[in-house]
């Protein structure tokens, strides 16, 4: 079994101790989505709103859930924010991507993830891969949605 | 004498029986504490299915050859046992379905479209499993039926204070016979009573109260009770409706297919006799033969004796956590074992349920963290997820100490 | 070279990897032919539903902790293993039921009372098990909706003639795959494509055969297959409703409970995503693990390979049972082994069915004998009871040589 | 496993062979009861006429089956014709006495039953037993329907 270390690591914790981004905002303009992780009662809320030129110009969180699924909720709206769409969607493929456990694709390297890179042991723990994952799902979601 | 004995169990020595439970997790040896969940299965359950497989493995019912005939006799004997085991009048009552979530849906669609209808008020209880709550919500829907609930008193067990209110006008009243979160077990008899006063009629989920409490149907007063097989020592893939015989003979069937007929036409078809009207299918034939074991195992061991190492392990925990942690160990439900079981949810901290489990997951330490497939409860808990600790007659004081010291680590990593 | 060798099995080998075709009845070895009622299982799907409850064995889905996340990866393997097995687009479209007749009642329930209503044309065909009848009955029962039946030609095998008139109007077309009773195997394809541009939904009775022909969904043309694991060398307790994304997307839940929520409150639920969806309640995880040793193990033999065996004894059983008994032995169903699995429903001079299975089994040759759960069948045949033998993997000439032999003492007995 | 010829005696294959009281009665004045054996798909019809004094004065057996329900139905139909409801009702009890497998009462003596003790050794095949009392429910249905 891998070490709760890798897991745990410093920036995720501290991350989960001091959430980014946290709260509501008004919608419209904003959209709101709301994500549920069935294994766990994990909810994620994202409010995230989109400015003329196609930029995500603010994001919120809200919701509750455990120390991964808060960090990386609070991980994903620092990265998200002042992104296009378009970079916003390369983001979460690349997120995904390393969060994939077998095969297909070339892993994208962690450094183009920045700080989210340290969620990467999250992979050795797979039940909480979907923890890791929710926000993102959610994001997209509210990214489409009418 | 004999009677003393069979108040005391040796869990030490039962351990034995349950081959998972000598097992090492992470290098160290595993502690269970998930049986609310599912139970660990004895040796003479695996070896019960898998004789079944090697010597006498053939569809039942319909076959007159030798094995076919063995099979058939080994599954019908489970439903006796069964009978035997929950003091039902006849094997006619025990359908074999596929777990206690089948048994309640069974109840829905065949009593519920049979005899409620727009406006008809089913009552039910703030504490309970989703496999008794949803059910009942796609009834709500189809029929125009109306739910109403039940709610918990200080004490985390069901308050009863409007009891005659809430029941006035009910047609029907499904509730947990103990509840998968908080440990609690209600006043049944009562609630059956009052129920029954108004012409209501009784659903009961066991799924937690029969692997655990000595059951009889007649005492508890209900009128069906579902429950599974593998909370109770037995396999996966099995579960029982119990149901009084004059309801269930009035009842349309449920699953249509083979073994549930009399006789089919290419204009209709005649439901066969009680109980396999309800059985659709070729059965779970090897779990029920797993299930006739563990109902052996348990009824060996006795009910009782059972009932009251739960009940002593659970006043173990409930002394020991709070005085090792405090305030920061908040353990729901009742207070008073007799009006509880071994379930024990809890939150430690603002320490999410999930990384308390993975934590104690590094110490082999097996609970479970969610929301226990009980949202409503966990609303009115005034909480997203709670982790759970949950006894049988296989723990002993030592497992409750080692989820202890486990999470004597979760404060340190958390801390 | 490759492929010609997954063209052969040796049944005499394989037989060796079944430990229930080692015993002996009566003294004499076991003869097993009613492998339609239920197959033997091979020694590895033992083995993997033992390791699981001895190493592994905690509810699914749920649980954060090690031996509970290798269930659950455990159990999902056997989707993904029964996915390629079938040739379904996405593991989402495998959704795990208790057996066949479960999965047929599931579609009855979900989109049957969804999308047809009064009136509308559900067109079935004489030769169906009362899995694929009774639950159209129900639904005709409930809904008001109407059935219109397929008939036989003279060969024993679905009369098409008439497809195009009989499927006018029709918006569902339920079909067994393979008849359980004359081993017929009707064009499928044909009638998908006939039904498909008549704008109804095909659902395929798969329980006789995906365990004995390579299945690919895409190829028949299917919405929805039905089969159970018990006839696939995988234990009872199990089965699977293989459906088109689009439509299980759109379908209603059907059983209510744990698993198939996303989220539940005091007014209502959201419903889960594909397949936990129609899950509900701790799902049947040994027999899921079983069933994927099942494939695995029919996989590694070949389906092709399967097929052909099972093609060649069918072909010998014809061609050698007549011979020996003359006009007095009259074998049901198809003559031309390509449109014909080898399941073979006869009668033997006026001899009852139950007796002829009697004095077999005196020989410890195990036949079914009976209706074989299609009364409608058995009325346009002109008879109350067939015997049937049926073949698999693991019987070889000597067990149909053994049958002729039995049979001569029936003959003795009775003439 | 008990020999074929315990199941079969000569009596029993004698009934089976050239079944008494064969056919059908008026209805009314005789009643008419169907049974189902779901096990074989065997089929008793049974017509039944009760004078006035309470005899059962004629009784017909229709339907198909294997030789052990059919032999049993020749068999009943010959030992309650001419007897009162009551007789025929210890009849129907004493022959169920016989055919249960295990414990409870004390089995009556074959010789109350006449020919119909013939039918003992299908005890030994517990799967056939329902064969051989279904005519017996079907007679009594018969005789309890309005
Ligand atoms: C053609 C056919 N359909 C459906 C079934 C029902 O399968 P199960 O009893 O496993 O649900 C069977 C087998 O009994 C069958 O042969
Ligand atoms: C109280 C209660 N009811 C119902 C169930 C459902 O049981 P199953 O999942 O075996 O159908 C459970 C267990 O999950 C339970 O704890």
């Amino acid at each position: 079994m891998p070490a709760l270390e890798d897991l745990y690591r410093e920036i995720v914790l501290d991350h989960y101790r001091n959430p980014r981004n946290r709260g509501e905002l008004p919608c419209p303009p904003a959209k709101r989505a709301k994500g549920f992780n069935p294994l766990c009662g994990d909810e994620v809320i994202v409010f995230v709103e989109v400015d003329e030129g196609g930029r995500i110009s603010d994001v919120r969180i809200d919701g509750q859930g455990c120390s991964i699924s808060q960090a990386a909720a609070s991980m994903m709206s620092v990265s998200v924010k002042g992104k296009t769409l378009s970079e916003a969607r390369e983001l979460e493929r690349a997120f995904k991507t390393m969060m994939v456990i077998e095969g297909g694709g070339s892993p994208s390297s962690p450094a183009d993830l920045g700080d989210l890179a340290a969620l990467q042991g999250v992979k050795k723990f797979p039940v909480r891969i979907k923890c890791a994952t929710l926000c993102w799902n959610t994001l997209s979601e509210g990214l489409t949605t009418e | 004498m004999e009677l003393n004995l069979k108040l005391n169990l040796d869990a030490s020595t039962l351990k034995a029986d349950f081959p998972l439970l000598g097992r090492e997790v992470n290098g160290k040896p595993i502690v269970y504490l998930d049986s609310a969940a599912t139970s660990q299965k004895p040796q003479s359950v695996l070896d019960a299915m898998d004789d079944y497989y090697r010597s006498i493995n053939a569809n039942v019912h319909r076959g007159a050859y030798y094995i076919a005939d063995l099979a058939t006799t080994a599954m019908e004997e489970t439903r006796s046992k069964v009978q035997r085991f929950i003091g039902a009048a006849s094997p006619r009552e025990i359908i074999l379905t596929k777990n206690a979530t089948e048994a309640i849906n069974l109840v829905a669609h065949s009593w519920g479209r049979e005899y409620l209808s727009e406006g008809d008020v089913i009552v039910t209880t703030i504490m309970e499993h989703h496999a008794n709550i949803v059910p009942w919500h796609i009834l709500c829907a189809d029929r125009g039926t109306r739910l109403r609930w039940l709610n918990l008193n200080v004490n985390g067990n069901l308050k009863l204070d409007d009891l005659d209110e809430t029941l006035d006008g009910a047609r029907l009243v499904v509730l947990s016979a103990m509840s998968n979160v908080l440990g609690a077990i209600p006043p049944i008899r009562q609630i059956a009573d009052a129920a029954h006063e108004k012409g209501a009629v009784v659903v009961l989920d066991g799924a937690q109260f029969v692997p655990h409490l000595p059951t009889d149907v007649a005492e508890l007063g209900a009128d069906f009770l579902a429950f599974s097989g593998h909370k109770m020592c037995g396999p996966t893939g099995i579960g029982v409706l119990w149901g009084r015989e004059d309801l269930l003979e009035a009842m349309p069937p449920f699953l249509g297919g083979g073994e549930m007929i009399l006789d089919v036409t290419t204009e209709g078809f005649l439901p066969n006799d009680l109980p396999w009207k309800f059985e659709a299918g070729t059965p779970p034939i090897a779990e029920a033969i797993g299930l006739g074991a563990a109902v052996d195992y348990l009824a060996d061991i006795g009910m009782p004796a059972i009932r009251e190492h739960d009940r002593k392990l659970t006043a173990y925990a409930l002394r020991t956590l709070p005085g090792r942690f405090g305030d920061k160990l908040n353990i729901h439900g009742p207070a008073d074992t007799s009006e509880r079981g071994g379930v024990l949810s809890f939150t430690f901290g603002d320490i999410h349920a999930h990384d308390i489990s993975q934590v104690l997951d590094g110490e082999a330490v097996c609970v479970r963290a969610g929301h226990h497939c009980a949202k409503p409860l966990m609303d009115t808990l005034g909480v997203t997820a709670t982790a759970r600790a949950s006894v049988y007659l296989y723990n002993d004081e030592s497992d409750i100490d080692a989820l202890a010291d486990a999470l004597e680590r979760v404060g340190d990593f958390f801390g």
